[in-house]
């Protein structure tokens, strides 16, 4: 695609930014709201939002590059760090925490969780087992092929995935049956504790892309602009009914594995602030004219916004009666 | 048997069980273009147990669809294509193979529509043959349906009549709920397997659904109760006949699903007879037939006359030389001497 | 609680459950060169639930060993490791999990030694974490000890006191079977999840094996028998106590294992009580729950003075808000209830 | 290995024929066995062999080739169609036949079947479930590794088994821990009725060993003695501590998947008889000298003298007593 191999134009270019700071507002406002209530100590069963909690701060020029190509037909499968794509993807906000809060405005009414969004309105949906994502996109880009609609799925997963078997058995059957799959796997060098160089036998996850006969691209340095160039190869790809792709995105993983991990095991944490992409990019669209620091304030200040009507609504939700516990188990 | 259908079934035409299963399949299938098959082998073969023969033929290779091996990848292909709408039966060879793909069933395909509070749904099948009885050793023999009736948020179908298998298999593929069908080799009819009388039926023509959920009497009695499914279902109803012989009345109750598990139906024959004799070609412990006798204790345990017995497949991996694999089955001999146990 | 080394424990020292199970793998390792322990974040990070702490500094990456996020190579490696004379232990970080692996579990590592005829053996240990209580939802809160218990060939344990722990861990790595040792997360003494007094407790030092598949009557009571297992023992207990404030004497029988499952224990206890609650954090049908009713019920229904009563985990996925879970899992408010209603 | 790289001598090729007879020898006379008494019609459970049978006929270059290179300290995993492999291995043949006809002087006292063959010595098993018989090996050879010794371990699967996750997850595991493993991949172009074109998006499996970073190599035409010298390779690689290989062979099945099978769906039916390797193989030796027709004649003979008394002493054998049916649970 011409359009994509020159780059994105400056609209573009503001869009994805303005994704991204989105994504990372609503995640530090996730941190705030999920360790507000915690204490004394650490205790992560407590407080308004308890369980598990896996951010994506650092990992948004993925979803900010992919999703751009994307509409609410288009399917997304992610992970138990689904926030961003989530976002970028579209799905409403408030539903979106009410559902992170348990509340019963939840896209699931407090059944699913932050690991468990599932949205009909932008076919988005998650898994917390690892690999596990990828097989249900499959059958998305199965119906949309069928229904003879140019719509696509796109399927993410970690770097770690990777070494999972049901990434092999997707790529192969996507291959197989051309089904319209873009297959994006997001490596922040880290599967929890494990490095990148302990898990996988490859230094590039699109080497494997060979195994299926499909392109395979990575995309280093966790350049959005690089992302969203590559994605929108892979979607046109997919859209015009050629097949599958692979694309891999060196990102960075900027908080913990989840919260409340110290990262011991962690050389490199000195050096994370550096390789924060948003203000990198909000460096490199200022020097191109592209932004400048009003601009950002505002759209920092719109993201905030927009994050903190989210995080209100769903306070004010209602938490779920113990009552229709049982509710929901068969259609 | 319950009949919903509006058009009256014609008595007299009569099928074995997996040509029955293919009716319902191929009568879904021309009412419902969302409907299609795939799995192993379902295609030119037809199914390794005819649970597909002259699908192919009919429907063509978009709607029957023969797989790579990759169980994850197409139970998951179903589950999302479910998701969006379409309604799949996904074929799994042998319910044993199904540790390798186990997460998309009760991880995924079960437990989505909850997860989603009600807002997604998945309705799909899983067919899967069961069973043994015909040397295929530890592998390839196993039931496992104690297994996916544990685990909540799938239904767990178990003919074991051939109008049950039309009936059951129409109402699968209807329902909006992921619905998991575990058809027996041993009650299909095959041409290359011990021949059994009770697996060739008569199967009513059109349009024809059995509820999932009700259990089914299918031979009445007033001494002992028999509750069980599947091929144990032939087996109970020849050791019936026998003892009627001798007097004894045995009821027969087929369970014909165990989720959701026809809880009343067990009580009320426990209720008439006060003897419970649980049969399940699946392990012994932590199953059905623990679940079977539970249920009847927990509601009454005044109801049993004398203690209830277990005709199981013990704790044991299932042998492959015939002698020992049928010195472990629930067979003619073990259900009889179960039944005498309680006759005491 | 039974100790059969030689050296007497000092009765003093107290560990929490974590750090008791690590001890005993620690000693196993320090006595066996052939025992390693390989899995998921077991090295530097010490398991997510601390079930490996501090070992990869003693024994170092080659005996302490992360794994890519790949159960089924790596299991499967402990299962070829294992017949070839090693003594593996591999973690499964969550039980949940097991839907990607569970071919190498109970087609290959509980299946080997029966189809070899006893001639080959598997000596690992599958070590998991289970349980929910802390809002993780339907992918990550699951026990699921009846799925594991109902396939023959593994022994199955699943402690619930700190030196159960340390004495059952030792007994599993030193089994020439293999054997699954399911530890509940909110046993373990975690900083970081609620915390429960029960579990830190004495833990003998030295060596010390219990051996597997004796229940222990962790209460002596003579009006209602409580069986249960793992996580619910606490919660029992502290019914119990507060209810002998009332005058209601609860026996609390912690089963341990559930394979081997000690049924003399469950019908001694009953028989002694005449009331029977089974509470089980793993789903209610087809599971444990079922099983330990049944036991009693076959053996003779007799012994129920009145209905027993299964307090456990509806036929339902975890709900992650909070008050959903807290309405579905089996804690005192549910054990309590169960108890009373006995009590009639 | 320029012993390998030259090609194998004559007195190796002899032995490679010899192996191949061998095992065609046995398959023949399980055939005969099998179906001796399954009628009136066929009945798979009745009969002294009941049950599935999977015959490997025209699949002897692989396991002749494969194994010339081992010892029976050497571990061999297999699959549902494991009799070449075992015999090439070593295993006795008496225990194995006794195994195969469900007698208590089985190598499982007929616990384990025909796709269940455990052998300790000679470090054999197999498995009925497809590609889990890779991860096993994987253990095999850690002990192995970890014990210092040079042994390796090989892990056989068919090409359709190539498409399952355990497959992914095996040559990734064994690549990064540089386990001494040689993967065997034996392309008979079917799984069941299912062509490779239609299970797999490679035409060669060879392609994916670069997805691991290890070496892969195709051996097309059924071609013992480029088997021979690509599993040499592989087989030296891993007992000089380099690694793993993944070979793939282009071989042939001869017949059915399994004994029963009508084949309905196989359109080259007709040329399978051009495409036995034995009588090829044969030629190729008779035209360069290293054997002819009395000595093939002898070879055969042998084979034959083996195989039955094999036969015979499997017969001989009790049947295992229904009283002894739950021992061997534990251990
Ligand atoms: C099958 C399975 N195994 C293990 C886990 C536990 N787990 C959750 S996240 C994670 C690490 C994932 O790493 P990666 O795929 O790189 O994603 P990231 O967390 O870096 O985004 C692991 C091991 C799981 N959820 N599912
Ligand atoms: C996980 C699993 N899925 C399906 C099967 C059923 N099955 C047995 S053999 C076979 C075909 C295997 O093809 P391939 O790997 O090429 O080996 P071949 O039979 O050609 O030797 C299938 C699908 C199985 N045994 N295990
Ligand atoms: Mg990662
Ligand atoms: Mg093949």
């Amino acid at each position: 695609m011409s359009s994509t191999d020159s780059g994105p134009g400056a609209e573009v270019r503001r869009g994805l930014y303005e994704t991204m700071v989105l994504c990372r507002t609503y995640e530090e406002a996730i941190l705030r709201e999920y360790h507000a209530d915690k204490g004394p100590g650490f205790d992560i069963g407590k407080g308004l939002v308890p369980g598990e909690m896996h951010l994506s701060a650092g990992q948004e020029p993925v979803a900010a590059g992919v999703c751009a190509h994307l509409t609410s037909d288009d399917a997304v499968t992610a992970t138990h760090r689904p926030h961003h794509l989530a976002i970028a993807h579209g799905m409403d906000l408030e539903a979106m925490t009410a559902e992170i809060f348990g509340r019963v405005d939840g896209l699931g009414r407090g059944r699913g969780g932050h690991m468990h969004l599932f949205d009909p309105a932008t076919h988005f949906s998650c898994s917390g087992i690892i690999a596990e994502g990828y097989p249900p996109a499959l059958g998305m880009a199965f119906a949309f092929q069928r229904r003879g609609t140019d719509r696509v799925a796109v399927a993410v997963t970690g770097e770690g995935a990777a070494n999972q078997g049901a990434f092999h058995e997707s790529l192969n059957l996507a291959a197989l049956w051309r089904l319209p799959v873009v297959f994006v796997v997001e490596d922040n060098d880290w599967g929890i504790s494990v490095p990148r160089s302990a898990s996988t036998a490859v230094p590039s996850n699109a080497t494997r892309a060979a195994a299926y006969g499909i392109p395979g691209e990575r995309v280093e340095d966790n350049d959005v602009d690089a992302v969203w160039a590559a994605a929108g190869r892979a979607v046109a790809r997919a859209r015009a009914g050629d097949g599958p792709s692979l694309l891999e995105v060196h990102t960075v993983r900027l908080w913990g594995h989840f919260e409340g991990d110290a990262q011991g095991y962690r050389p490199e944490l000195a050096e994370l602030p550096g390789r924060d992409p948003i203000p990198r990019y909000a460096a490199r669209l200022t020097d191109a004219g592209i932004l400048d620091a009003a601009a950002i304030d505002r759209m920092k200040a719109a993201a905030s916004e927009r994050v903190e009507a989210a995080v209100a609504f769903a306070k004010a939700s209602a938490l779920p009666d113990p009552s229709d516990a049982l509710d929901f188990v068969f259609a | 048997m319950t009949i919903t259908d509006t058009t009256a079934p014609q008595a007299t035409r009569r099928l074995n069980t997996s040509k029955a299963m293919v009716e319902a399949i191929a009568q879904e299938m021309r009412a419902n273009p969302e409907v299609f098959y795939l799995g192993e082998d379902v295609g030119r073969y037809g199914g390794i147990f005819s649970s597909t023969t002259g699908l192919l033929d009919e429907f063509g290779p978009n709607r029957v669809i023969d797989t790579p091996i990759s169980e994850t990848a197409f139970l998951g292909l179903a589950v999302g294509a479910a998701t969006e709408g379409m309604r799949p039966i996904a074929e799994l060879m042998f319910a044993d193979f199904v540790g390798v793909c186990l997460d998309q069933v009760y991880n995924h395909m079960a437990k989505i529509h909850f997860e989603s509070g009600g807002h997604v749904r998945v309705p799909m099948v899983l067919t899967t043959a069961v069973g043994g009885g015909y040397s295929d050793g530890a592998q390839h023999s196993q039931t496992l349906w104690g297994l996916f009736a544990h685990l909540p948020g799938m239904k767990v179908v178990v003919p074991a009549l051939p109008a049950d298998a039309k009936g059951l298999m129409a109402a699968a593929i209807r329902d909006d709920s992921p619905v998991v069908y575990m058809f027996h080799k041993g009650v299909m009819g095959l041409p290359w397997m011990a021949k059994n009388p009770r697996s060739v039926d008569v199967v009513p023509e059109g349009e024809y659904v059995v509820p999932i959920g009700r259990a089914n009497v299918v031979r009445e009695g007033s001494d002992v109760s028999v509750v069980t499914i599947s091929l144990s279902v032939h087996h109970a109803l020849d050791v019936a006949e026998k003892l009627a012989g001798e007097g004894v009345s045995v009821e027969v109750l087929d369970l014909r699903s165990l989720v959701p598990l026809d809880r009343e139906a067990i009580l009320a024959s426990v209720a008439k007879t006060g003897r419970l004799v649980a049969v399940d070609e699946d392990y012994h412990s932590f199953g059905m037939s623990g679940e079977v006798v539970a249920t009847v204790a927990e509601h009454d345990p005044g109801l049993f006359r004398v203690a209830p017995e277990r005709v199981t497949l013990p704790d044991v991996p299932i042998p492959y030389a015939h002698s020992l694999e049928y010195a472990v089955l629930p067979r003619h001999d073990r259900i009889e001497a179960g039944i005498r146990a309680v006759l005491r």
